[in-house]
């Protein structure tokens, strides 16, 4: 029974995961960028929908939309402005770039904010099914968090901007033949990473004090689900984000809770060393 | 004087300038000259594997952080200074030949991803090895004896000592058949291989190269400030600083990286002194500008300048 | 009869499920020049590749001058004195030529110091004629050039035997004879010499024997007259109305 | 004399500081099929990749149906009926044929006429209608040719340019490529084609354009050409 329980922890938390870092390895397997934005990006949306609930009494349901299209907009120009004209050089450069940004980023957010941890309280109970407790706001965040991967999945499925995205991510040259406008995709694209970084940071707001503090941590969690899951891939994303969460919740329980962050990361070094390309299992829809 | 000695030359004159700062300067000056010696030696020791080669590296603070313990551990058992310094230069060594063999095997943004997570997983290590380190309460060090300012200036030679050695390193490296090896490597790896060299061997080179002034460095940082913790010690912007200096500068240039690193204390100096609250969101400005208008670092200045001068005279003349 | 400088036995290699090269055997002897011709997809890439051991052979044995090389590494190759030519040319885009050509000095020819090695390299862009841009970044040159380029690098390795992968794709008929020029030069300094081709008039004015492969088997071994003739190379890649003309060719001397 | 579909002058074009066409002059008459022959690296696949805006001319101008394509954008060039099957077919992995094929019609709003040209697509080949649903990159050779060409029409250009329609293909699979083209030319797209196989292309085209390091070195219709010693030598091997 103890094992069930840390099982939907595991679930939990994993589901909540895949959310926070498919924005991440949609930018990545698209534009082979590496957003070192995308922790701030979190936290940013997180901060968001705690302060409209805070100060003007938004419910977060209804915040998490209209931040998450606000995240959508940022990422777009920012693609669309900075990144673009530099996206085909080495990682070097561009890793340096984004890190560029989110040091600017980070800073005005930590002057506006502070570092305090702040976390919106929505009081909803606990549930008790059969001896596995969970409190019920933490089974809405893991819903929220599956259903808006769920959604990027019907979206990369079934659009024609889903398509162009495929299209792209596979050969940039034949997209251009079709007549799709690659930089146009890699800005949708960007935004889609940080729209759901923004909608990620408000989930997580609902359950989780958010301070900028974390915004390395929440990095470090989405390139692990990268890496484990593969790139560019919504399924890939959540089977790396379910992993990731199962694993530290039993890491938590038989090695202590100090030690769950470390073995995330050695499990990542361990499944780059057994698979030094990555674990691109590309396919065209995932 | 060809342009080689003239960059040695200008490096000779600046070790003497950080040298002399005790005789002009007062503490702040020579903190500051240590701290410059300091991020130089980090960045020519990056330099080998991330300029020479051409692989992202985002471990210089694993063999940083290695090397303070490693010294700080060493020095606490009772060894004197300078042999806790040595031996934090082989740990780190070691250690980055043993990584290497593992890690190189990754290219391009999973190398980089792979290097930031070696940083990730040695602080996580080092904080929750409470017996050993002294977890997250960090390790004291024993001060040197003899006041401040003999402190500062045994810190000072220390610091442009280790530059020194990785400068002439450097230029060891530029002017021999391993070092051509490594620029082959980092344009074509593939190709390389196939004119005979042992791709393999020259990468983990190149990445001990890297390593082993960053542990001396780690050591004497802790040796210096008599205090390390984890978080300071495997710091994320400190492994993503030194490749910035380095860019700044000129990467795989021998003079580009004291270069990088002293612009950039500099800068970074003056908008703590004045813009204490904005200075990261300054760092950052000041690195989106560096992508964007010194693709080749400050060392290709006036080659930039030549081109852009030449485009302007070409388009003028009749086509 | 002289010992074989290469000699394969049995060699296969797969690719997922894909036999791409399958119970390949033959030998060369030292000094020959051999063609190896075959479709596109044939597998002759792939034999160069497991030859240098850029991949490695799934099935059986390759021998060069005595010693098993199956599994080495193609710096090793290029040590042991085994170069090639890429069909795609690799040079180190941003230097110079003549760095270009001592990196083939260095590593694999017999010069450990920088300065032996740029010397050494000057030779070789004599001989290539190249000399006139030695100081040009290898970017610049054109596709003739870059294949010029490939090949002095590949003679400062100072091989044995030289596989030239396509090494005249791209040229027009006047660089040809160039490049056939230069192929009997270099055949002339005791270098074996395995060409693929495709341009019939390189293998049939220069080649003592050719090798054709075909779905990843050798389909036919002998002079160029016999090839012509083949039924089954004829079926499979030369076609009835270009055999025909090369039969006619040979004929009329 | 009507105005040519395609016209093509002194048109220069590379990438950085390489440059690899030297003042091109060609032209296209609607309707027809034209064929560029010449060795490999001439500059023929860079040709196309400038008119279809993936490389941009440093001089020189492109008229299409009367009007230039000066700094025009791919998507812009396509929309105005030019489509581009590029070397080496360059499909989509992990997309179906179908999708494949529906991704050449991306810039379509008229979504019935698009399904009706899917099945023109699959009529004019019909071993793909059995392969819609399959990767599109396990398909053998010919038939991947087969679906990049129709990816190509799914864009309903009135210029469909091919380039090396027959590399790694064998002969049996060209002639078979060759007589759909002259099926989709006879229902009004004009075709230039790139081609190594000089015979091949010279059977289906009715005007030639030899290039050679960068520039046209020889011009004319296939029959006279074919009669010229200097090609026939270079490039018919005879």
């Amino acid at each position: 029974m103890a094992y069930l329980q840390i099982l939907v922890n595991g679930l939990v938390l994993g589901a909540l995961y895949a959310c926070l870092a498919v924005g991440f390895s949609l930018v990545w397997g698209v534009l082979n960028v590496i957003n070192m934005l995308h922790g701030s990006l979190i936290i940013l949306g997180g901060y968001l929908t705690f302060f409209s609930w805070h100060s003007y009494g938004i419910n977060p349901l209804v915040a998490l939309p209209a931040v998450a299209l606000l995240l959508y907009a940022i990422g777009y120009l920012i693609q669309l402005a900075i990144i673009n004209p530099i996206v085909t050089q080495p990682v070097l450069t561009t890793l340096t770039l984004t890190f560029g940004l989110d040091l600017i980023l980070y800073n005005f957010m930590t002057v506006y904010y502070t570092a305090t941890p702040r976390r919106v309280t929505l009081d909803l109970g606990i549930v008790d099914l059969g001896g596995i407790v969970m409190p019920v706001d933490r089974l809405l965040a893991m819903g929220l968090a599956l259903l808006l991967t769920g959604l990027l999945y019907i979206v990369m499925r079934g659009s024609r901007i889903g398509w162009a995205i495929v299209a792209v991510r596979m050969d940039r040259d034949a997209a251009a033949l079709m007549g799709i406008r690659v930089e146009r995709i890699y800005a949708i694209t960007f935004g889609i990473g940080a729209l759901m970084a923004g909608a990620a940071g408000a989930v997580f707001a609902m359950v989780y004090p958010i301070t900028t503090n974390l915004t390395g941590t929440f990095l470090g969690k989405a390139f692990v689900v990268c890496v484990i899951g593969g790139l560019g891939s919504v399924p890939g994303a959540l089977a790396g984000g379910l992993v990731l969460g199962i694993v530290e919740s039993l890491a938590g329980q038989l090695v202590g809770p100090q030690h769950a962050l470390t073995v995330g990361f050695v499990l990542m070094l361990a499944l780059l060393v057994v698979r030094p390309t990555g674990l691109t299992g590309v396919r065209g829809y995932e | 004087m060809t342009a080689r000695s003239w960059h040695y030359f200008l490096f000779g004159a600046w070790v003497l300038a950080l040298a002399s700062t005790p005789l002009w300067g007062g503490n702040y000056v020579i903190r500051l000259a240590i701290t410059i010696a300091m991020y130089s030696a980090l960045t020519l020791s990056w330099n080998f594997i991330g300029g020479f080669t051409g692989y992202p590296s985002f471990a210089t603070a694993a063999f940083v952080g290695l090397g303070s313990y490693a010294g700080a551990l060493t020095q606490n058992a009772g060894a004197p200074m300078l042999v806790a310094w040595l031996i934090a230069t082989i740990f780190a060594g070691a250690f980055a030949a043993a990584l290497g063999g593992i890690i190189l095997r990754l290219k391009g943004h999973y190398f980089a991803i792979g290097s930031i997570g070696v940083v990730e997983v040695a602080r996580l290590v080092t904080a929750s090895w409470g017996s050993l380190t002294g977890g997250g309460d960090g390790l004291n060090v024993a001060f040197l004896p003899g006041g401040p300012d003999v402190v500062a200036r045994t810190f000072l030679a220390a610091m442009i000592a280790i530059m020194v050695a990785a400068f002439a390193v450097t230029v060891a490296v530029d002017r021999t058949r391993f070092g051509f090896a490594l620029r082959c490597i980092q344009q074509n790896e593939d190709a390389a291989d196939m004119v005979g060299v042992n791709t393999t061997r020259c990468k983990i080179a190149a990445f001990v190269l890297s390593a082993l002034f960053c542990g001396t460095v780690g050591a004497a940082y802790a040796s210096w400030t008599g205090y390390i913790d984890p978080n300071e010690s495997f710091s994320l912007l400190m492994t993503i600083k030194v490749p910035v200096m380095c860019l700044l500068g000129g990467a795989g240039t021998v003079l580009g990286p004291p270069v990088g690193a002293a612009a950039f204390t500099l800068l970074e100096e003056f908008f703590w002194a004045n813009f204490l609250d904005y200075n990261r969101a300054i760092l950052g400005a000041v690195i989106v500008i560096l992508i964007f208008f010194l693709p080749g670092g400050l060392l290709n200045i006036p080659r930039a300048w030549s081109r852009i001068a030449g485009r302007r005279r070409s388009r003028k003349a009749p086509a | 009869m002289t010992m074989p400088i290469l000699e394969l036995a049995g060699v296969g290699k797969t690719f997922g499920g894909v036999q791409a090269l399958r119970q390949v055997g033959f030998a060369l002897r030292e000094g020959q020049i051999v063609a190896l011709i075959g479709p596109n997809g044939a597998g002759k890439t792939t034999l160069v590749n497991v030859v240098t051991g850029a991949q490695r052979a799934s099935q059986g044995r390759i021998v060069f001058r005595g010693t098993d090389v199956t599994a080495q590494r193609p710096f090793q190759a290029a040590r042991a004195g085994l170069a090639r030519t890429f069909q795609i040319v690799q040079p180190f885009p941003r230097m110079s030529v003549i760095e270009n050509v001592m990196a083939g000095a260095l590593f694999a020819g017999a010069h450990a110091r920088v300065a032996d090695a740029r010397s050494a390299a000057r030779d070789e862009l004599e001989f290539t004629g190249l000399a006139a841009l030695a100081q040009r970044p290898a970017s610049a040159l054109t596709l003739a050039g870059r294949k010029r380029l490939e090949l002095a690098k590949s003679l400062a390795m100072r091989p044995r035997l030289l596989m030239l992968d396509e090494v005249n794709a791209g040229f027009n008929s006047g660089e040809i004879d160039g490049a056939l020029a230069l192929i009997r030069r270099i055949a002339a300094r005791g270098i074996t010499i395995l060409i693929i081709e495709h341009v019939m008039k390189v293998i049939f004015s220069l080649a003592e024997r050719v090798l054709v492969l075909h779905h990843g088997e050798l389909i036919a071994d002998g002079n160029p007259a016999e090839i012509a003739g083949h039924p089954r190379v004829i079926e499979a890649y030369l076609g009835e109305k270009f055999a025909r003309r090369v039969r006619e060719l040979q004929a009329n001397g | 004399m009507a105005k040519p579909l395609l016209a093509i002058e002194e048109l220069s074009a590379g990438y950085g500081d390489v440059r690899v066409l030297w003042g091109i002059e060609l032209a296209v008459e609607a309707g027809e099929i034209a064929c560029i022959v010449g060795p490999n690296g001439a500059g023929k696949t860079t040709l196309l990749r400038t008119v279809s805006g993936l490389v941009a001319a440093t001089a020189g101008r492109i008229t299409f149906d009367g009007e230039p394509l000066a700094g025009a954008s791919a998507d812009e060039i396509i929309a105005r009926g030019i489509a581009h099957v590029p070397e080496g077919r360059r499909l989509f992995r992990g997309l179906s044929v179908r999708d494949n094929l529906l991704l050449g019609a991306y810039l379509r709003r008229d979504a019935v006429q698009t399904r009706r040209d899917l099945d023109y697509v699959l009529s004019l080949f019909p071993i793909l209608r059995e392969r819609t649903r399959q990767d599109a990159t396990t398909l053998s050779g010919g038939e991947q040719q087969m679906c990049a060409i129709g990816r190509g029409i799914m864009s309903r250009p009135k210029l469909l340019m091919i380039d090396e329609l027959s590399l790694g293909l064998a002969p049996r699979l060209v002639e078979r490529l060759s007589e759909a083209l002259i099926e989709i030319n006879r229902g009004g797209i004009a075709i230039l084609l790139v081609e190594q196989d000089v015979l091949t292309a010279f059977e289906l085209a009715r005007h030639a354009f030899v290039v050679e390091t960068g520039r046209v070195t020889t011009r004319g219709t296939t029959a006279a050409l074919a009669q010229d010693p200097a090609i026939r030598q270079a490039y018919l091997g005879m």
